[in-house]
C-alpha cells in the first residue's frame, strides 16, 4: 500500500462498505468482488439496483459484469494505461473538479502534462478496449455526483503495481472523489486481517500506526515504550527475503499463520530459499507446504479458539472471541510469541492478556487511542478514532490529507510493460486468482466437505477459440508450463477468459499456479507480479 | 414526517414508511411470516393485516404506506379470527413434524401455531407432495414445509442478485424451485436458509447436531476475507455445530458460502496438536514438548543473532491472525531480536 | 444445440430487443417456433439476454398457455365454461379420455396424435357444449358426437 | 332492373362455429353458379362479414336485403344455400319456413343498444364503415376542441361506471390518475374476459373494434397518456385479428401515432396477448403480466391510478367501458345519464346463457328486471323445465333464486342479494341444476385459477372445494355448512386480490338461498336435482326398454346386460354412476333416483 500512503499519507480503504449503496457510479478494477469479497459485492449490486452506474474493468468476464453498465475488457497488465486514457478524456472534456484540484492537491500541472500522450486512440491497441468505451467510462465516472473506485490484487500484483495504485488515486483526485461519502479509493483486502497486520507494523519500514522506523523521534518513542534500543535500518520485505535466504544473508526465519511455500509466486524459488535456511520455525493450525520445510513446528489456535481483534478492509476493528478450546496442546499464537519474546529478553514468562496488549498499541498509535476492548464489546470502530468519545471515521480526508501541507499528491504514471509477456515459446498469458468456493491455499476450505465437493480440483480456464486451436476439449488434462515450472490439470473451456489469456486459481497444492507465476518485483513496494506471466499449454 | 395513530397511540414516521414500520416504532407486535425489513414487502401471508379507518376491509400493514392522520387498529376479534384461520390453513398443508424438525424452537410457523393454540385442525385435507430430494452438498430443501413466503426468492434476487430459485406452478401446487426443478446449483451463500421461517430450508451439515439444548453462542468475526463479517458460532462442547449471523450487524446477517458453511476445518482431524521438532536435518518431524520446542527456538535465535547479527533473522507475520499477535510478533523482532526484518503476506 | 435452433432463438432475441418484448412474449414466440418450451432453449436465451432462467420457468409454469412437453399432432380443446359445464362438458372429457386411452393426468396420446385439454370459456356459450379440434369449432356436442368427430383426425 | 342486393352472414365465433364460413363459401359459389357474376345487378351486391348480432342461438343467421327489403333467416346450413339463392335472390321469393319468427324481433326490440348499436350492421374489418356511423368523431372533437378536464367532467357527469365488475365511476378513476405528477401515464384496456359464461368483450371487439380504440384515445387524452395497451386473451384469435386490423387502419388514417388529428397529442396502442390466467383480469395481476412477470397480484394501496404499470399512474378499464365513451361524447353526458337507474347509468351488455331459449348477447338499460330479461328477451326456460336460479357475475358472483325474479338488474340491485354485476355473464339454471354442484363448479374454477401467492386463497379455496366435493359425493358431515360459511367469510375478508375476495361468493349465496339442498345432500344423502351421480342409482324401466343395446355400448364398466330386443338390466355393484347410459338411452328407459 506504499502507493496510497505516498499520495494521501495513509494506505487503506478511504471509505466504508455501507456507503457503496449511496454511490452514483462505481469503478471496479482488478477485483473479482463477487467471488473474493462476496458481502462487499452485495452492496455493489444494491447500488446498481438503486440506479448507480457500474463500470467493471477486468480481462475476465467475472460475475459482476452481469450487473455492469459498462464492461471494459482490458488486457492484463494495462490497467494504468486504461486509467490514464480515462483521465485524458476527463481533461479533454473538462470534466475534472477544478476546485478540488486547486484547493486540495499538488503536482497537477506536471501530471496533466504527462497525460497528453494517453489518448483513447493510443490506449485502444494497448488495452484492447475500444476508444469509445474508454470515453464512456470516463464520462460515467467523472459526471457522477459521487463515484467510488474499488480494486484488489488485480491492480497491485504487477511489476507496475504501485503505478496502478497511483493511477487509481490520480483519477479520484482529478474528479474530487475523495473526502466524501460513497466515493474514494478503496483497496479491498484479501484476508481477514491484512489491514490489521499492516496497522500493527508487520511491515519492514514502519512501527504500528505507520510510524516510520527511520524517523529518529519515532525511534525514540518506541525505544522508550519498549525499553530497548531499536534499529533504524529498514528491514527486508518478504519478497526480498527469499533471495536473502539463498544468498545466506538470512539464516533464521519465524513464520506464523502463512503458507508462503504455496502462496508465493515462483514457489520453486521460495522453497529453495527456505531450504537454505539454517533454522526455520513455522507456527500454524495445519501441516502445510511450509511446515514441511520447518525445523520446529508450533501448533496454534484457530480464530474460534482465541481472543483478540481483527481489522477488516474498511478499517473496522472488531472483537474475536473464543467459542471452544483448542485441540491437544495447541496454544494461542499470542501466548507462544510472547513467551519467546520474554525468554529472549530474559524476562519471567507470564500469560499475556490480549486486552493489555491492545491497550499498549492504543497508547503508541494515536489513530486508535480512542479504541478499547471495553468499547469493542458494544460496537466496532473504524480508525482513526483518536479519543474515547470519538465515533470512529467512516471515510477519510474530509478536511485534509495527513501529509505535510495537508494536500494530496498527483503522481506522473508512465507506461510500464509487464516483465513477461507471451511470445512464440510461451504464447499464452496466465493470470491467477481465487474462486468463490476456496480461500487462499485451501488449508481451511479444502477441509470443508461441502466446499470440496463443489470445487474439488484445480482447472485452467481457456477460451473456446484457443481450445479449438489446441484441440482441447472441456475437461482434458493439459500440461501448463512457464519458464519456472510445469503443472498438470484439467481444462475448463469458457468464455470467461478472452482469447490468448488463461486463468488458474491458486488454491490447489496438487497443481499450484504459483509454480508458474513470476517473482519479478515492483521496484517501489516490492510486490511480486503474480497476475501476469507467459505459459505454454500442451495436451 | 407523517403522524398517524396505531391502537390509539400516536407515532411520527418519515414519508414512505409502511404502517408495519410505524407499528414497530411503537413496539407494537404484529405477526408476520413473509416480512423482512431487508427486502421488498410481499403481502402474501396475510398475517400482518390491520384495520384502517375509512378502508372497507383489512389491509396488510407491510405493504400499506403510512399516511397523515391514519387511524390504525392492529388487533380485534375479527383480525385475530382471520389470522388464526390463516395459520390453521397453513398447518393443514404442513407435515407438523416439529418433533424431528431442524427448525423446532426457531420456527415462526411453530410459534404462530402455539400463539393461536391450534391443536386440531378444522381444515384437514389434501397435502402437497413435493418430496424431491435435492442432492446439492449444502442446502436441505423440504418443500412440503414451505409456506410460500417468498423470502428465499426475494433474497436470492434482491440481495444476492442470482435468482437461482423462483416460483413455479400456481395455486395450491405452487412451489419454489430452481429452473426445471434441477438440483440447486448456485453460489450456496445460504442467504435463503437464513431467512426461511420454517424447516423448508436448512443446512445439510446442521443435521444431527443439537438444535438448542446445550448449544452455546459466541459472537465473533469471520476468519476468511477482508469483509469482516460478524458471525455467531454455535458450539456444543468443543465442536462448532453451526454458523449464523445477526441481522443487526454491519453485514446485515448476510454471509458467503465460506463464512456460513466453511467451518469444518476447525474441528478437523488434521489439526496440529503438539509441537514438532526435526531433530536432525533431513530427518522427520517428531513430537516434542512445548518446553523443548520453545527452548530450541530461543537458543537457535540467540545463537544466530550472536553469530551473524540480528539482521540474519527474519519473520513473516500473519494477515490471518489477530492484531495483538501481529503487534507482539513485530515487537519480538524489533525489540527482543533487534531487526526490522518483519513483514507479512499482505501483498499476495 | 443444433445451429438451426440457435438461429431461431437469435431471431426471437433480436425481435424482442427491437420491440421491447417481455418474457411472456418471448416464450410465446419460442413455443410458436419450437412447439413447446424446451429447456435448452430457455437456458440459451437466458444466457443470451442475461435474464435468469428461473424467471422463464416461473412464467412458463404459471400461464396455462405454455407447455413444457411436446404436444400431439391434433389438439382437442374442451370448453369448461359454465354453460358447457351444465350442459355436460365433463362427460365429453371422460368419454374422450376413454376413447383416447388417456390415464388420469395424461393429456397426450402415446402415438403423439392427440392432446386433450380444457380451456376456460371460449365464449360460444350459445352453442354449448363446445369442443375445438385444432382450429375447427364443434358446437352442441355430446360424448358420442365427439367420438365421431375426432375419427377423421385419427389417420 | 338494377336490384341492390346485400347478404349478411353472422360471423361471430358463434356464427363461425355453427358453420358460417362454409355458408359464406357456398353463397359465393351459388352466386357464381347462378351466373349473377356477369350480370349488372352484381355491381353493388356485397357479401358482408358482420360481427355478432347477439342472437347466437339461431346461428347461422343470414340477412338477405333486396332493395332495402330485409329477410332474416335462421339456422342456415351450407346445404340450404343453393335453394336460398335460387328461390330468394334469383327467384325473388323468400323461403318463409326458414325465416326467423316474431320472438327474434322482440329479442331485439326489448333491448337498448349503445355498445352493441352497430354490431351486426358494420363490417368490423372496414374502418370506413365505422366512419360511416360517425366513427372517430368523438375522438376528433375531444382532441381538437376539449380540454382533458372537460373530458373527465363529461364522463363524471354521465355517471359511467366501470363495466368490468367493480362498477367504480370511470370519470373519478380518470381524475385520480390525471392528478398524479408523472412523466408518463398508461391506459390499459382489459380484454382478458375470463368469466366462464361471458363473451361480451369478445363480441364487441369482434364486432366493432374501432369503438374500443376510440374510447381509449379519448381516455388517453383525458389522463395525458401517450401509450396504451389492450390485454386480450390469446383464446380469442378472431378478436385479436380484427383488433390488429383495426389498429393498423387507425394508424394509417392518423387516428393513432404522432400528432393525432393534426394536434400535438401523440398516442398509440400495443396489444398484449394474455397467456391463460384468469387472475390476470385483476388489475394488478394484469399489470404484472404486461410487465412480463407471473400474474401475481400486488397489494393495494397503492392503487394503479397512482402507481401502476412500471410504477407509473395507470388507468385500467374494460372493453365495454371504453366502448361507451364515444357515444357519451357524441350525444352528451345528460343523454347517457337519462338511461338506466338512479345510481347505475346507461346500459349493460349481458351474455344471456344457460337453460334458456334465446341465448345470446343482449344489451339492456340498467334497472330492467330479471323477469323481463329471462322471459321477454330470453324467451323463458329451455324445454319445459322450471326456473331455479340465475347466476350472475361469473365465479365472483352469486346465484339469485326465484323469489327475486323482479329484481332490477343494476350494480346495487345485484349486490343487495349477495351477487354482483361482474362483467355481465348471466347463466340461467333450471330444476335439474344442483346448487351445491354449481358452487363446486365455480370453486373448482377459482381454485385452479388461484395464483397461489396468498394463503387464504391458495389453501382456503382448496379446502372449500374439498368440503363441497365430499358433500356432493355423499360424505358431507354435520357442521360442514357452518364450516363452509366460516371459511368462506375468512377467505373473502383476508385474501390479497379480487379473485380470492370473491371466490367464496358462489358458496355463500347458494348456502343462503338453497341451504335445503345442502342439507339434503348431507343428511338424506340425496341430490334433489338428480345431478350428483354419486348420490343416485341408475336403473332401467323394463316396460320402456326396447333392448336396443345403446346403453350396453355406452357403459364403460360393462355393468349393463341383456339380450337384443329384451329389457336390459344394470348391475348396481358394477355401476360407477357415470350417467353414460342415461345419456345414451333414446327411450327414457334409464331412470336416476
Amino acid at each position: 500500500m506504499a502507493g496510497l500512503a505516498a499520495k494521501f499519507g495513509s494506505g487503506a480503504m478511504t471509505n466504508s462498505v455501507a456507503e457503496i449503496e449511496t454511490a452514483k457510479a462505481l469503478l471496479v478494477i482488478g477485483s473479482n468482488t463477487t467471488e473474493n469479497h462476496p458481502i462487499i459485492a452485495l452492496r455493489m449490486k444494491e447500488a446498481v439496483r438503486k440506479g448507480a452506474k457500474l463500470i467493471v474493468a477486468d480481462p475476465r468476464k467475472i460475475p459482476l459484469t452481469k450487473f455492469a453498465t459498462l464492461w471494459l475488457r482490458h488486457k492484463p497488465g494495462t490497467d494504468s494505461v486504461l486509467l490514464n486514457a480515462m483521465m485524458n478524456v476527463i481533461l479533454a472534456e473538462g470534466l475534472e473538479d477544478k476546485n478540488f484540484i486547486n484547493e486540495r492537491t499538488e503536482g497537477f500541472a506536471e501530471f496533466a502534462d504527462s497525460l497528453k500522450e494517453f489518448t483513447p486512440e493510443m490506449a485502444e491497441p494497448i488495452t484492447g478496449v475500444p476508444a469509445e468505451d474508454i470515453r464512456k467510462a470516463a464520462r460515467i465516472y467523472a459526471e457522477a455526483e459521487n463515484a467510488g473506485i474499488y480494486y484488489a490484487m488485480g491492480i497491485t500484483q504487477h511489476v507496475m503495481g504501485t503505478n496502478n495504485v497511483h493511477a487509481v488515486g490520480n483519477l479520484a483526485m482529478l474528479t474530487g472523489n475523495l473526502g466524501k461519502p460513497g466515493a474514494g479509493v478503496n483497496p479491498l483486502r484479501g484476508q481477514n486481517n491484512v489491514q490489521g497486520a499492516c496497522d500493527m507494523g508487520s511491515l519492514p519500514n514502519v512501527y504500528p500506526g505507520y510510524q516510520k522506523v527511520d524517523s529518529p523521534e519515532v525511534q525514540k518513542k518506541f525505544e522508550a515504550a519498549w525499553g530497548k534500543p531499536l534499529s533504524s535500518k529498514i528491514g527486508l520485505p518478504a519478497s526480498l527475503m527469499t533471495e536473502a535466504m539463498i544468498e545466506g544473508k538470512l539464516k533464521g526465519m519465524y513464520i506464523f499463520g502463512e503458507n508462503p511455500a504455496l502462496s508465493d509466486p515462483n514457489t520453486h524459488h521460495a522453497v529453495k530459499g527456505f531450504e537454505s535456511l539454517e533454522f526455520l520455525v513455522v507456527q500454524d493450525i495445519f501441516n502445510t507446504e511450509t511446515t514441511d520445510l520447518a525445523d520446529v513446528v508450533l501448533p496454534s489456535a484457530s480464530f474460534a479458539e482465541k481472543t483478540g481483534t481483527f481489522t477488516c478492509s474498511e478499517r473496522r476493528i472488531q472483537k474475536v472471541r473464543p467459542a471452544i478450546a483448542s485441540p491437544g496442546e495447541a496454544r494461542e499464537d499470542l501466548a507462544v510469541i510472547s513467551e519467546i519474546y520474554q525468554r529472549l529478553n530474559g524476562e519471567a514468562v507470564t500469560v499475556p492478556d490480549p486486552e493489555a496488549v491492545f491497550a499498549e498499541v492504543a497508547s503508541l498509535w494515536p489513530g486508535i487511542s480512542g479504541v478499547s476492548y471495553e468499547r469493542l464489546e458494544e460496537e466496532s470502530l473504524q480508525w482513526p478514532c483518536p479519543s474515547a468519545d470519538h465515533p470512529g471515521t467512516p471515510y477519510l480526508f474530509k478536511e485534509m490529507f495527513p501529509r505535510e501541507g495537508g494536500k494530496a499528491q498527483f503522481t506522473v504514471v508512465p507506461r510500464v510493460i509487464s516483465s513477461e509477456l507471451p511470445d512464440t515459446e510461451y504464447p499464452y498469458l496466465l493470470t491467477t486468482g481465487r474462486e468463490l468456493f476456496h480461500y487462499h491455499t485451501g488449508t481451511m476450505t479444502r477441509r470443508s466437505t461441502g466446499l470440496d465437493a463443489v470445487a474439488p480440483t484445480a482447472f485452467i480456464e481457456i477460451n473456446p477459440a484457443d481450445a479449438l486451436k489446441l484441440g482441447i476439449a472441456d475437461g482434458d488434462q493439459v500440461n501448463v508450463s512457464s519458464r519456472r515450472g510445469t503443472i498438470k490439470l484439467p481444462t475448463r473451456v469458457s468464455e470467461i477468459v478472452p482469447p490468448e489469456v488463461v486463468f488458474i486459481p491458486f488454491h490447489y497444492k496438487e497443481a499450484s499456479a504459483n509454480k508458474l507465476t513470476s517473482d519479478a518485483l515492483d521496484p517501489i513496494c516490492k510486490i511480486m507480479e503474480a497476475k501476469v506471466c507467459a505459459v505454454r499449454i500442451e495436451k | 414526517m407523517i403522524t398517524l395513530t396505531i391502537d390509539n397511540k400516536t407515532v411520527e414516521v418519515v414519508k414512505g414508511s409502511t404502517v408495519l414500520e410505524a407499528a414497530k416504532k411503537l413496539k407494537i407486535d404484529i405477526p408476520t411470516l413473509c416480512y423482512d425489513s431487508r427486502m421488498k414487502p410481499h403481502g402474501a401471508c396475510r398475517l400482518c393485516i390491520v384495520e384502517i379507518e375509512g378502508m372497507r376491509r383489512p389491509v396488510t400493514s407491510c405493504t400499506t404506506p403510512a399516511e397523515q392522520g391514519m387511524a390504525v387498529t392492529t388487533t380485534s376479534a375479527h383480525l385475530e379470527r382471520l389470522r388464526k384461520t390463516t395459520v390453521e390453513l397453513l398447518l393443514s398443508d404442513h407435515p407438523n413434524d416439529c418433533m424431528v424438525c431442524i427448525r423446532a424452537g426457531s420456527c415462526t410457523l411453530q410459534e404462530l401455531a402455539y400463539k393461536y393454540g391450534i391443536r386440531e385442525n378444522r381444515f384437514g385435507g389434501a397435502m402437497r407432495d413435493h418430496n424431491r430430494v435435492d442432492e446439492n452438498p449444502f442446502i436441505m430443501r423440504e418443500q412440503n414445509k414451505c409456506v410460500l413466503c417468498g423470502l428465499c426468492v426475494r433474497v436470492c434476487e434482491e440481495v444476492q442478485g442470482v435468482s437461482a430459485i423462483g416460483y413455479a406452478g400456481r395455486g395450491f401446487e405452487a412451489k419454489i424451485c430452481s429452473p426445471f426443478e434441477h438440483d440447486l446449483n448456485c453460489e450456496f451463500c445460504g442467504q435463503c436458509v437464513s431467512v426461511c421461517p420454517t424447516g423448508a430450508l436448512s443446512a445439510k451439515m446442521w443435521a444431527g447436531h443439537p438444535r438448542h439444548e446445550g448449544v452455546e453462542l459466541t459472537e465473533t468475526t469471520c476468519t476468511y476475507c477482508g469483509c469482516g463479517c460478524n458471525i455467531t458460532l454455535h458450539s456444543l462442547g468443543n465442536e462448532i455445530t453451526r454458523v449464523s449471523s445477526r441481522t443487526d450487524n454491519h453485514n446485515r446477517g448476510w454471509l458467503c458460502v465460506k463464512g456460513r458453511f466453511g467451518y469444518e476445518f476447525i474441528n478437523s482431524e488434521d489439526r496440529l496438536t503438539t509441537p514438532l521438532i526435526r531433530r536432525e536435518k533431513g530427518g522427520a518431524l517428531e513430537p516434542a514438548s512445548w518446553e523443548e520446542a520453545i527452548s530450541l527456538v530461543v537458543d537457535k535465535f540467540s545463537a544466530i543473532k550472536e553469530k551473524h547479527g540480528a539482521d540474519a533473522l527474519g519473520g513473516l507475520a500473519s494477515a490471518r491472525c489477530t492484531n495483538e499477535e501481529n503487534y507482539m510478533f513485530q515487537k519480538l523482532f524489533r525489540s527482543a531480536i533487534g531487526t526490522n526484518n518483519v513483514d507479512h503476506c499482505a501483498r499476495y | 444445440m443444433e445451429k438451426q435452433m440457435e438461429e431461431v432463438l437469435e431471431s426471437i432475441y433480436q425481435k424482442s430487443v427491437a420491440h421491447g418484448d417481455n418474457i411472456i412474449t418471448v416464450l410465446q414466440n419460442m413455443q410458436n417456433e419450437l412447439g413447446y418450451i424446451q429447456e435448452e432453449a430457455v437456458y440459451w436465451y437466458s444466457k443470451r439476454a442475461n435474464i435468469p432462467a428461473s424467471q422463464f420457468y416461473g412464467v412458463a409454469t404459471f400461464y396455462s398457455q405454455f407447455h413444457l412437453n411436446p404436444r400431439g399432432k391434433n389438439i382437442i380443446t374442451v370448453c369448461s365454461g359454465t354453460v358447457c359445464h351444465v350442459k355436460g362438458a365433463q362427460r365429453i372429457v371422460s368419454k374422450l379420455k376413454e376413447e383416447l386411452k388417456l390415464k388420469d393426468k395424461e393429456q397426450t396420446t402415446k402415438d403423439m396424435n392427440f392432446t386433450l385439454e380444457n380451456v376456460n370459456c371460449v365464449g360460444a356459450c350459445s352453442i354449448a357444449p363446445v369442443v375445438i379440434v385444432n382450429e375447427k369449432v364443434f358446437g352442441k356436442q355430446s360424448p358420442d358426437k365427439m367420438v365421431k368427430n375426432i375419427k377423421p383426425y385419427k389417420e | 332492373m338494377n336490384r341492390e342486393i346485400t347478404v349478411n352472414v353472422c360471423m361471430g365465433t358463434g356464427g363461425i362455429a355453427a358453420g358460417g364460413e362454409q355458408v359464406m363459401k357456398a353463397l359465393k359459389q351459388e352466386f357464381e353458379a347462378a351466373g349473377i357474376k356477369n350480370a349488372k345487378i352484381m355491381e353493388n351486391c356485397k357479401l358482408h362479414k358482420v360481427g355478432c348480432r347477439g342472437f347466437c342461438a339461431r346461428d347461422v343467421l343470414v340477412d338477405v336485403t333486396i332493395d332495402g327489403e330485409t329477410s332474416t333467416y335462421q339456422y342456415i346450413e351450407e346445404k340450404m344455400v343453393k335453394r336460398l339463392v335460387q328461390d330468394h335472390v334469383v327467384g325473388g321469393k323468400p323461403i318463409t319456413e326458414w325465416l326467423v319468427g316474431d320472438d327474434y324481433h322482440t329479442f331485439h326490440e326489448k333491448q337498448t343498444k349503445i355498445v352493441l348499436h352497430d354490431l351486426g350492421k358494420i363490417d368490423p374489418e372496414s374502418i370506413d364503415e365505422y366512419l360511416g356511423v360517425d366513427g372517430y368523431k368523438a375522438a376528433q372533437k375531444v382532441v381538437a376542441e376539449m380540454t382533458p378536464e372537460e373530458v373527465i367532467k363529461t364522463i363524471k357527469d354521465s355517471g359511467l361506471r366501470g363495466r368490468g365488475g367493480g362498477g367504480f365511476p370511470a370519470g373519478v378513476k380518470w381524475a385520480f390518475c390525471a392528478a398524479n405528477e408523472s412523466d408518463q401515464r398508461y391506459i390499459i384496456c382489459n380484454a382478458d374476459e375470463g368469466d366462464p359464461g361471458a363473451f361480451m368483450d369478445r363480441s364487441v371487439i369482434e364486432g366493432n373494434p374501432h369503438a374500443v380504440i376510440e374510447g381509449m384515445i379519448i381516455g388517453a387524452y383525458a389522463i395525458g397518456s401517450s401509450l396504451g395497451y389492450v390485454y386480450i386473451r390469446a383464446e380469442y384469435p378472431l378478436a385479436v385479428d380484427r383488433l390488429h386490423t383495426a389498429l393498423n387502419a387507425a394508424r394509417e388514417r392518423g387516428y393513432l401515432g404522432e400528432k393525432l388529428f393534426g394536434t400535438d397529442f401523440n398516442f398509440d396502442i400495443k396489444v398484449k396477448l394474455g397467456a391463460g390466467a384468469f387472475v390476470c383480469g385483476e388489475e394488478t395481476a394484469l399489470i404484472a403480466s404486461i410487465e412480463g412477470e407471473r400474474g401475481m397480484p400486488r397489494a393495494k394501496p397503492p392503487f394503479p391510478a397512482n402507481k401502476g404499470l412500471w410504477g407509473k399512474p395507470t388507468i385500467i378499464n374494460n372493453v365495454e367501458t371504453f366502448a361507451n365513451v364515444p357515444p357519451i361524447i357524441n350525444k352528451g353526458a345528460d343523454w347517457f345519464a337519462s338511461i338506466g337507474s338512479e345510481k347505475s347509468k346507461g346500459t349493460k351488455v349481458i351474455a344471456l346463457t344457460g337453460k334458456i331459449r334465446n341465448t345470446g348477447l343482449i344489451e339492456i338499460p340498467m334497472g330492467m328486471t330479471l323477469k323481463e330479461i329471462i322471459y321477454d328477451i330470453g324467451g323463458g326456460i329451455e324445454g319445459d323445465k322450471l326456473f331455479k336460479a340465475v347466476q350472475t357475475g361469473g365465479p365472483s358472483g352469486g346465484c339469485i333464486p326465484q323469489q327475486y325474479i323482479d329484481l332490477p338488474v343494476h350494480y346495487e340491485g345485484l349486490q343487495s342479494v349477495g351477487s354482483m354485476m361482474g362483467s355481465g355473464g348471466m347463466v340461467v339454471l333450471d330444476e335439474t341444476d344442483c346448487m351445491v354442484a354449481i358452487a363446486k363448479f365455480f370453486l373448482t374454477f377459482t381454485q385452479e385459477e388461484s395464483c397461489g401467492k396468498c394463503v387464504p386463497c391458495r389453501i382456503g379455496t382448496k379446502r372449500l372445494l374439498e368440503i363441497l366435493t365430499r358433500i356432493t359425493e355423499g360424505e358431507g358431515r354435520k357442521g360442514d355448512i357452518e364450516l363452509l360459511q366460516q371459511l368462506a367469510e375468512d377467505v373473502r375478508d383476508s385474501s390479497l386480490c379480487g379473485l380470492g375476495m370473491s371466490a367464496p361468493n358462489p358458496v355463500i349465496s347458494t348456502i343462503k338461498y338453497f341451504r335445503h339442498e345442502y342439507e339434503a345432500h348431507i343428511n338424506q344423502k340425496k341430490c334433489p336435482s338428480k345431478t350428483c351421480n354419486k348420490l343416485l342409482t341408475f336403473f332401467i324401466r323394463e316396460h320402456q326398454c326396447v333392448g336396443c343395446g345403446m346403453c350396453i355400448r355406452a357403459c364403460a364398466v360393462n355393468a349393463i346386460t341383456g339380450e337384443k330386443k329384451q329389457p336390459h338390466h344394470i348391475d348396481q355393484d358394477k355401476c360407477i354412476k357415470c350417467g353414460s347410459c342415461f345419456d345414451a338411452c333414446k327411450f327414457n328407459a334409464v331412470l336416476k333416483e
